[in-house]
């Protein structure tokens, strides 16, 4: 048999190695096969036709933030989720579903709070006002 | 030797990207250098036969915290984040002339060697065990000490993301201007 | 321990004289061989990619009562040779006002998220290239890659559309990945182990050994992965971050030529590996019904199974493309937060007690009475 | 050329980058930067010392909550930052002078 030290992470850095080979490759293929004509008119950034008026580099509402808080923590809270689901099934057949089934469910109400919290708090809507508005004309 | 070379090029990543985040002056870059660099960290948690750890990083750092700085970037004034007045290795020249620097480095060096010094008798006392190439499987063992040993610290980091969340989500929440 | 498609030929004799050519060299042999079968995968790969915007157009227009391409070879089989080739010789063009590097960069990190994930889909048995005992985790998290790719492209584009895009398309993405995830969390519990050969050596070649019929829960859970995956790699319906009739084309609005091809054959991949996971994760994978036989011949069995189950997923993706219409963005957050986590979370914990109460056992098991 | 020297070096290594750019930079996300690299040299030190010298698996979980606490800490960070530009309208360090307001 084949010694460990082949194990699983070979392939990973080959395919990985491969992207970036496809990724050299293509731009190279473009560089031989394509026209070179550079202009400025070509190189402004698209703005249907008209003279780009600043920069795209603005700042941006802070609900792509909140998003991204919410998704980390769930993020992290189910990556510590994983171990404990792969022996779940060892657990219960060593005769401890029960005591896993409370440390699993304990955990996982402590996440259902988070969402909770932020779903009482208005921080899942996208748009606040929006939303408020059509519940109004609704009532 | 695909071992050893795997280690070779992700600690070439850590480092050089580390020394990406440090040097360069756009922010944005930072972010991405720190990707990088992250990702070497995590080929290094690999080669040590951590994958459960090595994927984790993957994970939260390039999948989470990294877009969340990004989003960050984005929030607080777009392009105006490139810092005035650096020198080499984007030190601000408010940290000191060539003395300082040079100085700050003979005593660095001086405590370094003191260290070592110190710390080589641990070493040798608890001389480092001979390791083989198996990489057994992380994922049951961490499982078990996660549901056993360490059962206590588990349930509470929940709490802990719990209050970070509510936090955080306080914290960052748009209000409306006065 | 990790098996691997070469751990799995060395049981073989011609191993052994494949051994002999390479001095006994066991690293180069190795190489040598999940370096011929990477090829072999990415050049698979690229062909579906290939075919998949040949068959887009197709079953759209069979849908839409037209003919679709029909002038490059026969059938109009040849048009993504000439969407290659056309590719190819666009001339880049980079705005002015980029981010060089990151320019550069962004297509890099989608396909590279995108390529990693191959290496762990089960083909067959012996025909997966690594089964990391990770493998199902590694597969979720070396893909949100493609996350930082998609907003580094709308960034760095220094175009508002892009930008919009990217910054859309970043939230999407993240979001939606919560309740996939938490849907791989329930398989898991159920399988009892996060590599692919431990998921799909638990279910069985009929219908009702297979995940999806395990138990309630884990019916549920199939459809909010389904639902959450399209979303994932940004189709229709969930098709925001490159809507084209509010956003020009999103976050590769100034991309041209080569890069914005990469950018595509990423998503197109991406559908594919989505779908590939999905059937072996719930469909059974490569199982064959009532072989357990371990012989080469079966791999190939096993191989057009997979194919096959993965396909006519593919082929639901485009259905759904060309039938339902976009969501709003209010509308694409509620999904994700307010219906499909709880849904999730709903399931996890429903699976985990259905462990517990049955034993492990499935719903057929159950009526049927079969051994554990 | 693997040895447990070589990890704690290039721990070494990515802690006083870190240090550094945790000292010089003057915007509050480059410093969060900064300190992210320092918990990952943290985390390789204890895994590196996990199969080194321990030889179990508890460096693994060190580590493991580590990277739980560092992406807790940068979400908590990162909504201060923001609050703190949505009122100072920069992030720039010097001008946190304040504790309230």
């Amino acid at each position: 048999m084949i010694p460990a030290s082949f194990d699983g992470l070979m392939p990973v850095v080959i395919f990985m190695g491969l992207a970036v080979l496809l990724f050299f490759g293509g731009h190279y293929a473009s560089v031989l096969l394509a026209p070179k004509k550079p202009s400025h008119l070509k190189s402004t950034p698209y703005e249907c036709g008209e003279q780009p008026v600043g920069s795209a580099w603005s700042m941006f509402n802070v609900r792509f933030y909140v998003v991204g808080l919410i998704f980390i923590i769930f993020d992290v809270e189910s990556v510590l989720m994983f171990p404990v689901a792969s022996i779940f099934r060892e657990l219960n057949d060593m005769g401890q579903g029960g005591y896993a089934l409370i440390i699993f469910l304990s955990f996982i109400s402590v996440l259902i709070e988070g969402i909770a919290y932020c779903w009482r708090k208005g921080d899942l809507d996208w748009v606040k006002s929006f939303q408020s508005s059509l519940k109004k004309e609704t009532k | 030797m695909f071992i050893q070379l795997l280690f070779a090029s992700s600690a070439t990543l850590t480092v050089g990207c580390a020394l990406g985040v440090l040097a360069t002056k756009n922010l944005m870059h930072s972010c991405i250098f720190l990707l990088g660099s992250l990702m070497g960290v995590a080929g290094l948690f690999a080669t040590l036969g951590a994958d459960f750890v090595a994927v984790t990083q993957i994970m939260v750092y390039m999948g989470g915290v990294v877009i969340l700085m990004l989003f960050a970037v984005m929030l607080t004034g777009g392009k105006d984040f490139i810092s005035r007045a650096q020198n080499l290795l984007g030190l601000p020249s408010s940290m000191g002339n060539k003395w300082t620097y040079s100085v700050g480095g003979l005593v660095g060096l001086v405590l370094l060697l003191t260290n070592i010094r110190l710390i080589s008798n641990v070493m040798n006392s608890h001389a480092p065990k001979v390791i083989g190439d198996e990489y057994p499987s992380t994922v049951s063992q961490i499982g078990h000490l996660l549901v056993k040993d360490h059962v206590l610290a588990f349930e509470i980091s929940s709490v802990l993301l719990l209050g970070a969340l509510v936090g955080a989500a306080i914290i960052a929440r748009p209000r409306k201007q006065k | 321990m990790n098996q691997t498609v070469v751990s799995y030929l060395s049981q073989y004799e011609f191993y052994d004289t494949l051994l002999a050519l390479f001095k006994n060299n066991q690293g180069a042999l190795a190489f040598t061989i999940y370096l011929l079968l990477s090829l072999a995968i990415v050049g698979m790969c690229a062909t579906i990619g290939g075919l998949g915007t040949y068959a887009e157009r197709k079953i759209s227009a069979d849908l839409q009562a037209r003919i679709g391409p029909n002038r490059v070879g026969p059938y109009g089989l040849l048009q993504m040779l000439a969407d290659g080739v056309k590719m190819m010789t666009k001339e880049d063009i980079m705005p002015f006002t980029a981010d060089k590097m990151l320019f550069y960069l962004a297509p890099l990190l989608c396909l590279t998220g995108v390529f990693a994930t191959l290496a762990v889909l089960p083909f067959s048995g012996g025909f997966i290239m690594a089964d990391l005992n990770v493998g199902i985790f590694y597969l979720v998290a070396i893909s949100s890659l493609v996350g930082v790719g998609v907003f580094l492209g709308g960034y760095a584009s220094n175009s508002k559309w892009s930008m919009l895009g990217g910054m859309r398309g970043a939230s999407q993405i993240i979001s939606y990945e919560i309740p996939v995830t938490i849907s791989i969390l329930a398989i898991t519990l159920l399988s009892g182990g996060m590599s692919f050969g431990t998921i799909v050596g638990h279910q069985g070649g009929l219908p009702h050994e297979w995940f999806i019929f395990h138990n309630p829960f884990s019916f549920l859970a199939f459809f909010v992965y389904g639902v959450g995956a399209l979303a994932e790699t940004n189709r229709a319906p969930f098709d925001l971050p490159e809507a084209e009739s509010e956003l020009v084309s999103g976050y590769h609005t100034e991309y041209t030529g080569m890069r914005f091809g990469f950018f595509a054959l990423a998503e197109y991949i991406e559908v594919f590996v989505v779908c590939g996971v999905a059937a072996s994760l719930f469909l059974g994978g490569y199982q064959v019904p009532g072989i357990s036989l371990d012989i080469l011949p079966i791999q190939a069995v096993q191989f057009v199974i997979f194919m096959t189950k993965t396909l006519l997923l593919y082929y639901v993706v485009i259905w759904i493309r060309w039938t339902f219409p976009r969501l709003r963005v209010d509308q694409l957050m509620a999904v994700c937060w307010k219906y499909l986590t709880p849904i999730a979370i709903f399931n996890l914990v429903g699976c985990a007690i259905w462990t517990v109460a049955f034993n492990g056992k499935s719903i057929a098991e159950l009526i049927f009475g079969g051994g554990h | 050329m693997m040895s447990l020297g070589s990890y704690l070096i290039i721990s070494l290594i990515l802690f006083v980058i870190g240090l550094v750019v945790m000292l010089s930079r003057k915007n509050i996300v480059a410093i969060l930067l900064g300190i992210e690299l320092i918990l990952n040299a943290a985390a390789l030190n204890f895994v590196a010392y996990s199969r080194y010298v321990t030889n179990n698996l508890d460096g693994h979980i060190f580590s493991l909550f580590i990277i739980v606490v560092a992406a807790a800490e940068a979400a908590v960070g990162l909504a201060i930052v923001i609050r703190f530009f949505q009122i100072k309208e920069t992030i720039h360090i010097d001008e946190a002078t304040q504790l309230r307001n």
